[in-house]
């Protein structure tokens, strides 16, 4: 469901690449994601996704492309060797605080409780005052059903209450863009179908959205598009009902085909 | 069987050891010539001051020739030979000190002694207020007197002249005070330890005897120092 | 530093009796190590706790009053006893001997602690799956428990190598005549100490730093499968 | 009819008529050991305050090796930790008293002449240079994931060194801080050879005086194990306190599972 | 599709039991495999169904409960305090040798590169001479599509590479009956695909098969019987078409249309 009216462009990538020493794992890859927009990354698995979305807030500096956060661009320099890297630390913090990831592996505070993961970003990037962050994180926390839980070390949950702590800690810092990393990969049926669900709500509030997912369900009912990756580039993209119905690409027909026993 | 006598090797010049390794001084030639004069084959055990008289209790060896002052303390422990010979004991401190030698006087005063002589016991009883370091050897002791560490240190006269005061190091510095007067700690001459009950005493105490007759003794004496010091 | 040439003699014996003593107790610490650890790791209680007991009470006497006690007073609890029992006169107990039952029985606890903590490094899981398959206990230590515990072990052992290497030169307070014991001797009849005690560290150095660069390689070895950061 | 009396006579007779060791000796100069244990209490906790204090910022300049300094101070960690504390001892006490220079430096008068002092330092520098190499450890082995979780999320690099990368790894060196701790203590009977009057000094004192064998080493011992049992119970309660977050849960083997899978 | 023939029975369970100190995590639950059966095994997480198929080759010890493997019964005996363990420890890995097992977290050991991870049990437990042993092995990696890795250590390939390794080293001890735990949780699509069509191949050949698993179209299309337990208890049980068409407890219902979103 694209949305109906021109909608102001709140993440924009355009031919990015990224190699690793000699192998190039990023080839050329561009999006263009509109406010309120959910974009699914479908691939297998080596595909690049998850480099793909590690560069976007610069974890991995691209070796070259171009990155722009609503409208603002993000600045790179190349030194002698070619080697790029973003020129401006505080911009670079600054974009950061609005883009919030979700990690495939989660990657909480293993020394801070769920409530403390979720109240340190808000504190001390976002300077609120402490009272307004934990009133805003018992809100996320209920969200994702993990507020009783809020006491607890990473460590003292299950796999899926770390997924869910983990997103209401991108949650809290109210971003403009998530970027969401497998964010069911550890969780039982019942449980993917929840945080789903949030996933949705929050495209209803307008949030825009980048989500690697191996869910095929998903990626047909809630995105508004759909890019597939393959070997590092984009093998086919678009309009999430017609690419499940007619899909063109033979990978991707393939992909589909595989995906359904 | 052998004798085996504890000796220090680190006290010169009653004993010392050479630059190859080997044993010297009078205490050892004392020995030697007991061991000779009681037809008994001897050897040496070295042994650090410290351990000296556990080690004799527990058999290391048998009798302990170590410039030892015969003192009551030390006999609720083991027997000693009559003595071999008698020095006083003297502070040294630098040229034109002027502590006063009472408690008063030596408060907070930095004394040096090593660890477990007669001379720890005397500073202790006498100087109550005395900062007493304890030392392993006695070149420690005077080292640190030289780099004014210490202010004082007690010392046998004979083996201060030798080993500290004709020497370089001992430049500048002084015998301070008159011979300590104390024979509660210092005892009454320096003699040789055995085991409590064991024989050997009397043996050692006859072989002293002899060998003071046929001169041997003086020869010794005379080898290490100007004068006499078996004292009276 | 000429000094030290002078003085060469000594000083190489001294090491010599350094490293063998160093080495010496390594071999000990390592036998009562083992034990140690699968006392701590056996079922029987009795084991367990005799195992905790040893660790414990090294742990908390420091090694040279460990060593002054069993230098000092071993000699005459020795004797007491054997005058008490009437089973013997006097046994020599000789300082070096002495000074590797020491450092060893000290290096033992530690290493217990080193070889039990890397038999619990283990994963568990690897532990089943080969219980699964069917492994009697002994293959299953030697196939699985004992490459890894190895691997594991190592860098702890190394540690504790290091830090006796250390240790020896306490024997020097006590008489034996160490590296330390003979340099601080010479150091003293020349008023060289400080240029000794400089040439003691080096040496020192040189002992640590090549022993270090074998276990390394010992380690790069036994790495097989372990992932590098 | 005192007890105190009765006691000291009992106590008196044993010794002479039984035992091998002379209690009535120990019990006169109990004072004196406590005189000792406070010294060798105040040498170990002064060492272990001002070396923790250096060593964090070295520790930090070891983990990032860009910083210039590193090297500089491998060299000096290299020395301190491969070399014995005795012989250190013996170099700041001995050595450097041997040079004139020293002797007339202004440091000599209220530092370098006291054995205290020599104590103090040598035992700082060398639990400095350890406390300096674990931390190094600590701060290098902060699980990457959760530094990019902060980067993510917008910190700079100062909050992220503050709020996650110190926190983190100064819980997780808490247990090789409880064996410094405890091998500072054993360390500081080395002052007994320069005749400091600790612990150990005094049980030598003992000896000395009354020509012993064991008294006075038995009876430091015991006041070491006293001692070590303190701190021991100390330290594990502070590590219950801040390392909640790393003991596994009890029903950890599913949880652990999933995580890992 | 159960065997059409009355064929024996290779696995059978019958009331065990399974308490953590005073929880009870299996409430009695029974299991009967004939040769060539594949059971799936539904249910939350935190169901037991790890615990159930760990307790059926003895890595966990039943509480109470009956288990035998092609006639045999294991032999347990219960001490003065009613802890029960089995008798026979030469019984015990007799046969589990002829179980194999796929854990949850693939324990693969770590030390050994995956061709020695699956010649290590032929070897050794099975006395195949070492050639034999690679040759088999051979065979088998190739059926999981693990053949090039042969010679990696687990660290060193991904977490689906990990999983088909683990399932090589179960098919090459040549099993009786296999026991998997989520084979296919750290799959791709195209992956879970072929893993299951792995399991399917071997059942053809006749192996009996228990299988842990989330995926509802393999429950359905590939097993002659689905259990589902809930909270230690089999909440349902039966013919597989039957149960996905027509489910008969609540809670199976739920748990099925809680699945597909
Ligand atoms: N730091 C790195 N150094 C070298 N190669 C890397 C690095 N990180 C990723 N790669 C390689 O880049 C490729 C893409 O990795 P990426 O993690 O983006 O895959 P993915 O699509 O997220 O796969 P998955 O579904 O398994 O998470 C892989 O082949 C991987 O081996
Ligand atoms: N060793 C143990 N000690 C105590 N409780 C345990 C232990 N192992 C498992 N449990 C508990 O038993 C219950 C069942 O665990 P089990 O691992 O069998 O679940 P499962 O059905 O396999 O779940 P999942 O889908 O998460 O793997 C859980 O509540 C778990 O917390
Ligand atoms: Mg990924
Ligand atoms: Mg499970």
């Amino acid at each position: 469901m694209p949305s109906p009216t021109p909608s102001t462009v709140s993440l924009l990538v355009s031919d990015l690449h990224k190699s690793f020493g000699s192998v190039e794992v990023l080839k050329g890859v561009s999006l263009k994601a509109c406010e309120g927009d959910v974009i699914s990354l479908l691939g297998s698995s080596g595909s690049g996704k998850s480099t793909f979305l590690r560069c976007i807030n610069l974890l991995e500096t691209p070796t070259s492309g171009l990155i722009s956060v609503h409208g603002e661009e993000i600045k790179m320099t190349k030194d002698r060797r070619g080697v790029s890297s973003p020129s401006d630390a505080r911009q670079v913090e600054r974009i950061r605080a609005r883009l919030a990831m979700v990690f495939q592996s989660f990657n909480l505070w293993s020394h801070m409780t769920v409530m403390e993961n979720v109240i340190a970003g808000p504190i001390h990037v976002l300077k609120q005052p402490r009272a307004e962050a934990i009133e805003n994180a018992k809100d996320v926390l209920e969200r994702v059903g993990m507020y009783e839980r809020r006491d607890y070390y990473p460590a003292h949950i299950s796999g899926g209450q770390q997924q869910r702590a983990a997103i209401a800690r991108a949650l809290a810092m109210k971003p403009e863009v998530m970027l969401f990393d497998e964010p069911t990969s550890a969780l039982d049926p019942e449980l993917v179908g929840e945080v789903l669900r949030v996933i949705r709500s929050l495209a209803e509030e307008g949030r825009t959205m980048v989500v690697v997912t191996h869910e095929m369900a998903f990626a047909r009912d809630v995105s508004s598009e759909v890019i597939f990756l393959h070997h590092g580039l984009i093998e086919e993209q678009g309009d999430p009902v017609q690419m499940f119905t007619d899909p063109k690409s033979t990978r991707f027909k393939e992909f589909l085909s595989n995906s359904r026993q | 069987d052998i004798l085996r006598i504890g000796v220090e090797g680190a006290y010169p010049p009653f004993s010392q050891k050479e630059a190859d390794g080997t044993l010297s001084g009078f205490d050892i030639d004392i020995a030697l010539a007991l061991c000779e004069q009681m037809n008994r084959e001897c050897e040496l055990v070295e042994q650090e001051w410290d351990g000296m008289i556990p080690a004799l209790v527990a058999k290391k060896y048998d009798a302990i020739v170590a410039s030892m002052s015969i003192t009551e303390d030390r006999k609720k422990r083991v027997d000693f030979s009559e003595k071999y010979y008698f020095t006083p004991s003297r502070f040294i401190a630098k040229e034109g000190a002027t502590f006063a030698l009472t408690p008063e006087g030596t408060k907070g005063l930095k004394i040096g002694v090593l660890r477990g002589t007669t001379l720890q016991c005397h500073v202790e009883k006498t100087f109550p207020g005395a900062d007493l370091r304890l030392y392993n050897t006695q070149e420690d002791v005077f080292a640190d007197l030289v780099t004014g560490r210490l202010d004082m240190q007690l010392n046998n006269t004979l083996g201060a002249l030798d080993g500290f005061l004709n020497t370089d190091q001992g430049k500048g510095f002084a015998f301070f005070g008159g011979d300590v007067d104390d024979p509660d700690c210092l005892g009454d001459g320096t003699g040789i330890a055995v085991r409590k009950g064991d024989p050997l005493a009397g043996e050692l105490t006859a072989a002293i005897e002899a060998i003071r007759a046929d001169g041997t003794y003086a020869t010794i004496n005379n080898k290490y120092f100007d004068v006499d010091i078996y004292g009276k | 530093m000429v000094v030290i040439f002078e003085y060469r003699q000594i000083l190489i014996e001294g090491t010599l009796v350094t490293i063998s003593l160093a080495v010496l107790s390594l071999l000990l610490s390592v036998v009562l190590g083992l034990i140690g650890a699968f006392a701590k790791l056996s079922p029987s209680r009795g084991l367990r706790r005799a195992g905790s007991v040893y660790t414990i009470f090294v742990r908390s006497v420091p090694d040279l009053v460990l060593m002054m006690l069993i230098f000092f007073g071993g000699q005459t609890f020795v004797t007491q006893i054997g005058s008490l029992t009437g089973l013997w006169g006097y046994i020599e107990i000789n300082q070096f001997v002495a000074g590797v039952l020491t450092l060893g029985f000290i290096f033992g606890a530690y290493m217990s602690e080193t070889f039990r903590g890397a038999i619990l490094a283990i994963p568990r899981g690897q532990i089943e799956a080969a219980m699964a398959i069917g492994m009697k206990p002994w293959q299953i230590f030697r196939i699985v428990t004992w490459p890894q515990m190895v691997r594991f072990a190592l860098p702890s052992f190394t540690n504790n190598w290091l830090v006796l290497v250390k240790s020896t030169a306490l024997v020097s307070v006590i008489g034996l005549h160490d590296l330390v014991w003979n340099a601080f001797s010479a150091g003293r009849s020349t008023h060289k100490l400080f240029t000794f005690m400089t040439a003691v560290m080096v040496v020192y150095l040189v002992i640590t730093g090549i022993s270090d660069l074998i276990l390394r390689i010992v380690d790069r070895k036994y790495a097989a499968g372990v992932r590098r950061a | 009819m005192e007890p105190e009396r009765t006691f000291f006579e009992y106590l008196q007779s044993f010794s002479e008529a039984k035992s091998p060791i002379d209690f009535v000796l120990i019990y006169d100069n109990l004072g004196r050991f406590f005189d000792g244990a406070l010294v060798t209490l105040q040498l170990t906790f002064l060492a272990l305050l001002v070396g923790g204090l250096i060593a964090v910022p070295l520790a930090i300049a070891r983990a990032y090796r860009k910083l210039f300094f590193s090297p500089v101070i491998r060299v000096y960690t290299y020395v301190f930790c491969g070399t014995p504390l005795l012989v250190q001892v013996y170099l700041f006490y001995f050595g450097l008293g041997q040079f004139k220079a020293v002797q007339e430096s202004f440091l000599w008068d209220p530092i370098l002449s006291s054995p205290w002092w020599c104590v103090v330092i040598a035992f700082t520098l060398n639990t400095a240079a350890y406390t300096t190499e674990f931390m190094r450890g600590a701060i290098e082995t902060t699980p990457h994931g959760e530094v990019e979780a902060a980067k993510a999320s917008g910190m700079s690099a100062l909050t992220r060194m503050r709020l996650v990368i110190l926190p983190n790894a100064f819980r997780r060196s808490l247990p090789a801080y409880s064996n410094e701790v405890i091998f500072t203590l054993h360390g500081s009977v080395i002052a007994s050879t320069v005749t400091l009057q600790d612990l150990l000094g005094v049980g030598r004192w003992l000896n000395g005086r009354y020509y012993l064998a064991y008294e006075g080493f038995l009876t430091a011992m015991i006041f070491y194990m006293a001692i070590v049992l303190l701190i021991t119970v100390a330290l594990r309660l502070a590590e219950k306190r801040l390392l909640g977050h790393l003991r596994p849960r009890e029903t950890s083997s599913s949880a652990a599972a999933r995580v890992a899978a």
